[in-house]
């Protein structure tokens, strides 16, 4: 009996105060309600939080990051990512993708590829509110869609913008004055902690 | 119009009491014919209450649909594969069947010619007007003193009829 | 009391409790026969949710299987991610920095109050209270999951362990968020607790039901909270002492009786044990890197670390039980045996033993009482 | 005060009166019945669809939540976009159901949850049909809804629902012996069976002489209450439809608008229960200052409030557990209870009336509880290894 009593009464107290106090989503404090009001009221971002990839370019579309090494296709654990190098006029190729699909029906969100990247140009996006009318096509993410420019990762990553820039900026400047002594290809770059 | 009203539900009451009593014994499927036996009595049950009989009607609601049927139907519900069980209920019997009909409705029909009805059904000679002769503070006055004996001995064998039905449901 | 049940030559009524039903927890099958409403055989019935885990996990990197091991029991990432680092590290011989391993500790100890928030929450929703207990416990759960975005990335999936240490250190200020949060657990332990605990109606569905004798319990090798609630004192952080474990002080409540009561009461005594670990460590945890330099080396190219030929099998007290990993590694960028102790799964086989002569509605809470997640049962 | 106490009433007379210009004697009569009828056909579902909206609102704030709060202020519009939608809904009939069954049993359901409406009185004159067996009349159409839920459950063709008739069946039959043994008590002291009888017996000390206020009418009170909250399905003692065991037991094959009058008839039977309580226990309409129909809703509604409570803290029970409940707890304690209502009206004098009764009663529960031992809940000491 007083166990119900008890019971009822913590209910009771829990009811009266969605009256009277405040609603305080995604706070520490208990009490009050903790509904958040979705598409009007969204939750700060965290930054890390990750959901699909991007790539990253610089300054226009053209110029991306990535030198379709195809490191991340072969790292990312359930296969989702779909590269082919772009060739030119002579069938050379090219260090960029001409292809550069991620199926996100089949991505898992894990971030390996970012990890693996050894040029900084794919990232893990914050977008979420990803929904097509149909089961695969629309989740089938193509190069175009995909791209977004480096203000983007600035504005959602701030934190790891500048760690990367200052370390691309660093890089730039070894591989110029290597470059003035004496050309030699890319080595490959000092693991980030 | 009220008279001709009354007279029109209770000829309607009786009809659908009547299809319903004839659906019990024609259905074929048991369950069917449980839930057509529910329509009978509740019928019934408003015959009683079109003759001011309120206490009668409640009581066959309460008894009859509320506690008989339900334990009916619960029983035809945990026999084996109620479900698929659609049974034919005429059989070959169906002569001697009317026969025996027959002889039931000329005793009834009898009986109920020669009783003499003038006291129920009034001066007036609407239905609607007739005083009940008995209420259920009559009711409930004869039942615990003039009948309290009989009354006391009819629960008391009830109640040795319901161990008895314990101890012979029981196997242990 | 249970009487014994009695049966008379009425017919049996076999039921199918799932695939799709409210209270399976997943995709769960039960096959079971009724006489009446009493349980006179049930048969599990699972692997709708099977996913290749282990063969998966031997074509692909070391690393690769990582997130995967997210999705098995999708609660407890962290603790699943512990697991697997723990039998890489021993495969491979790699040490932990002091900072990586409280990190650690204090990750899994925080999924434990996760996991166990929210299985009473199901377990007292499967007992009937609409949905309040459950969403109180994940009010709270809310909060964890906060934290392990903020950390991690990602709420459930966290991908957070990597073998040698972690993968990013804890981002500033979030260690005085878990501290909050770690202060505020026990009030609102208390006021979970005196929503039901000492309900009579609780009491009189819960205690006595499904009773999990001590041999049976030892037989079938059940761990986790559901072998302490029958008196087996196992617990794998005392017996192993792994990471920092050996150094912390806390104690392992055990019940006596071994039924649903005591599986509910254990649960709610560990996460009071927890909530002391956290205090600790969150007292003494240590600067430094937050992973072996060695092992750092590989985070840009996760292809290239071979562990050296041998096997190891490393375990962890993860919130459902003993969850081992067992791998052999033949030089190659993948392991060539990758095999789950899956508590989940191994708790499970009790089932039938635990239902029979109960009612239907104890099986559903039986079943909510042993915490099994599909995606661990089935990996 | 007398305006507004009668304002329902009066209007009615006023629209009586109108239509007597015009109409015949015999039609009047009709007329009559037929605003009653209507009245009580346009707030039985209204009710019910209000009732959801209360709920729901209700179990949310329990739960730290806001509830529904989209459609119109406070999501006020919400039961009319959820009955649009389930007008919308297809309407799924099983391939082995019975489907004449199956299309009837909803609709059979409702006829007793209106029909109860009729002797409950809202306020002062207003009730739709003053039997004078009123009490008997509810309890005896309220049990019809059993053969409702049995013909929905066995027309279902699913082992589901099939549990779940027959879990209702001996719920609802063993709750209602119980049920109409707590009614006793009130019956005997106003001496009738009528429900405005009862509630004008229940008009002394200004209005608060309620039964409730004595030993006797206390123990009544919850015990009716009780039995009530189990006729009506609802938590505890929900294992009819319980959704973590049996899906949701008899209208788990019910879609659409069948399943809206599966809900409505439960919703009404909550409502109905709650207001027949009020009106044996809790003095109905009577009470001090308000008009009398406001009473009554308050009461009716505070009821309503205490089983959605219920619902948003209690587990439910086992069904070996429940019927213990009914039989082992519930029929001896009313029996008893009965016992002293009587002996509460052959003494005299306050002192050896109450300490009469609250003695009996105390002493004959702790008894029941006593041979109910086994039931109650243990103690637990649990140790901790290092």
């Amino acid at each position: 009996m007083f166990g119900v009593l008890r019971g009822m009464g913590i209910t009771f107290k829990n009811f009266v105060a969605s009256y009277f106090l405040p609603r305080k989503p995604n706070s520490l404090e208990t009490g009050g309600m903790v509904t958040l009001q979705y598409p009007e009221e969204r939750l700060p971002e965290k930054e890390r939080f990750r959901n699909f990839p991007f790539l990253i370019y610089d300054t226009k579309p053209d110029d991306l990051r990535c030198v379709a090494c195809d490191i991340c296709a072969k790292e990312c654990p359930p296969k989702c990512i779909y590269i082919v190098r772009d060739n030119d006029e002579q069938g050379r190729p090219l260090k960029k993708p001409k292809v550069f699909d991620i199926d996100f029906t089949v991505c898992m969100n894990c971030g390996i590829c970012e990890e693996a990247c050894p040029f900084d140009a794919i990232f893990m996006d914050h977008e979420f509110e990803v929904g097509g009318p149909e089961r695969q096509q629309s989740l089938v993410y193509h190069m175009d869609q995909l791209l977004k420019p480096a203000t983007h990762f600035a504005k959602i990553r701030p934190t790891d913008h500048v760690a990367i820039e200052e370390k691309r900026r660093k890089e730039a400047e070894k591989k110029r004055a290597a470059a003035q002594a004496q050309p030699k290809p890319p080595e490959a770059k000092p693991p980030q902690a | 119009m009220l008279p001709i009203l009354a007279k029109l539900f209770i000829y309607g009451v009786l009809f659908l009491s009547l299809v319903a009593a004839l659906g019990v014994v024609l259905l074929p499927n048991i369950f069917h014919a449980a839930l057509c036996l529910v329509g009978t009595l509740l019928g019934i049950a408003a015959l009683y209450l079109a003759l001011q009989a309120e206490f009668i009607a409640v009581v066959q609601v309460l008894l009859y649909v509320g506690a008989v049927m339900t334990l009916v139907i619960f029983a035809i519900m945990l026999t084996h594969r109620i479900g698929d069980m659609t049974i034919p209920q005429t059989n070959k019997q169906s002569l001697p069947a009317c026969l025996a009909l027959f002889a039931f409705v000329v005793l009834i029909g009898g009986l109920l010619l020669k009783t003499d009805w003038s006291i129920l059904v009034g001066t007036g000679g609407s239905v609607a007007s007739v005083n009940p002769p008995v209420d259920t503070f009559m009711l409930g006055k004869a039942l615990l003193g003039e009948y309290v004996f009989p009354f006391e001995v009819v629960s008391v064998i009830l109640i040795a009829g319901l161990i008895g039905a314990i101890v012979v449901a029981r196997k242990d | 009391m249970i009487d014994e049940p009695v049966l008379h030559d009425t017919d049996t009524l076999e039921v199918n409790l799932g695939p799709q039903h409210p209270s399976t927890h997943g995709v769960f099958r039960m096959n079971v026969k009724l006489e009446g409403e009493t349980i006179v055989s049930l048969k599990p019935i699972m692997g709708y949710l099977h996913r290749n885990h282990e063969q998966i996990a031997e074509n692909m990197s070391y690393l690769g299987s990582m997130p995967y091991t997210d999705r098995l029991d999708y609660f407890n990432s962290m603790s699943n991610n512990f697991g697997y680092a723990l039998a890489v590290e021993k495969l491979a011989n790699i040490e932990v920095p002091e900072r990586a391993q409280y990190i650690r500790v204090i990750m899994a100890e925080l999924t434990r109050l996760v996991n166990h928030v929210s299985v009473i929450g199901f377990l007292l929703n499967d007992l009937g209270a609409f949905f309040t207990p459950i969403l109180y416990a994940f009010r709270e759960r809310e909060k964890i999951l906060d934290i392990f975005e903020e950390i991690a990335g990602s709420r459930m999936m966290c991908n957070y362990l990597r073998f040698g240490g972690l993968k990013l250190d804890l981002p500033p200020s979030v260690l005085d968020r878990i501290k909050k949060i770690v202060q505020g657990f026990p009030k609102f332990l208390d006021e979970f607790e005196g929503l039901l605990t000492k309900n009579e109606i609780l009491c009189m569905r819960c205690q006595n039901v499904g009773i999990l004798p001590y041999d049976l319990a030892v037989s079938a090798s059940i761990t986790g909270p559901m072998a302490r609630a029958s008196g087996v004192n196992y617990d794998i952080r005392k017996i192993d002492g792994y990471s920092i474990y050996n150094r912390l002080k806390f104690r392992v409540p055990l019940g006596k009786v071994g039924d649903v009561y005591d599986r509910y009461m254990i649960r709610i005594l560990e996460m009071r044990q927890s909530v002391w670990i956290l205090e600790q460590v969150l007292k003494e945890i240590p600067e430094g890197p937050i992973i072996n330099p060695k092992m750092a080396a590989f985070a840009k190219a996760p292809r290239n670390f071979k562990p050296p030929k041998g096997e190891a099998y490393g375990r962890v007290e993860a919130p459902k039980g003993e969850l081992g990993f067992y791998l052999v590694s033949d030089g190659t960028p993948q392991p060539w045996r990758y095999h789950v102790r899956a508590p989940s799964f191994i708790n499970l086989t009790v089932l039938e033993d635990l239902c029979i002569g109960h009612k239907v509605a104890d099986a559903i809470i039986i079943l909510g009482s042993i915490d099994i997640v599909l995606g661990e049962v089935d990996h | 005060m007398i305006f507004l106490d009668q304002i329902f009433v009066n209007s009615k007379k006023a629209i009586l009166n109108l239509a007597s210009a015009f109409l015949p004697t015999d039609a009047i009569l009709i007329v009559s019945a037929l605003i009653s009828i209507g009245a009580i056909a346009a707030f039985g579902p209204f009710t019910m669809m209000y009732l959801t909206w209360f709920e729901r609102k209700l179990v949310g704030r329990i739960q730290n939540r806001i509830g529904p709060n989209r459609v119109g202020i406070f999501g006020l519009l919400q039961p009319i976009a959820d009955g649009i939608k389930m007008l919308t809904k297809e309407d799924i009939v099983p391939a082995g159901a019975d489907k004449v069954v199956h299309f009837l049993a909803p609709v059979v359901v409702v006829i007793p949850a209106l029909l109860v409406f009729s002797v409950v009185p809202f306020g002062r004159n207003m009730v739709a049909i003053d039997l004078n067996i009123g009490l008997l009349f509810f309890l005896a159409v309220s049990a019809m809804t059993t053969i409702a839920i049995f013909m929905g459950s066995w027309a279902s063709r699913n082992k589901f629902s099939l549990l779940g008739g027959m879990r209702t069946v001996a719920q609802l039959v063993s709750y209602e012996v119980p049920m109409v043994l707590a009614a006793v008590p009130a019956i005997l002291a106003s001496g009738s069976l009528s429900t405005v009888d009862i509630v004008e017996a229940q008009g002394g000390w200004n209005g608060l002489k309620w039964f409730v206020f004595t030993p006797w009418g206390f123990v009544g009170f919850l015990m009716f209450y009780l039995c009530g909250v189990a006729e009506c399905n609802r938590t505890p003692f929900d294992i009819p439809e319980a959704e973590s065991e049996i899906v949701a037991g008899f209208h788990t094959e019910y879609s659409g608008m069948k399943f809206a009058l599966w809900y409505m008839a439960e919703f009404m039977s909550v409502f109905t229960i709650s207001a027949l309580t009020a009106t044996l226990y809790l003095g109905g309409y009577q009470g001090p200052w308000l008009p009398s129909w406001a009473w009554f809703m308050i009461k009716t509604y505070a009821l309503v409030f205490v089983m959605m409570w219920f619902r948003g803290t209690l587990p439910r029970l086992r069904v070996d557990q429940m019927m213990g409940l009914a039989w082992k707890f519930l029929l001896p304690l009313t029996l008893i209870n009965i016992l002293v209502t009587g002996l509460w009206y052959f003494t005299s004098g306050l002192g050896l009336r109450l300490g009469l009764s609250i003695g009996i009663l105390l002493v004959s529960s702790w008894v029941l509880v006593l041979f109910n031992r086994p039931y109650m809940p243990e103690k637990r000491v649990y140790e901790f290894a290092e």
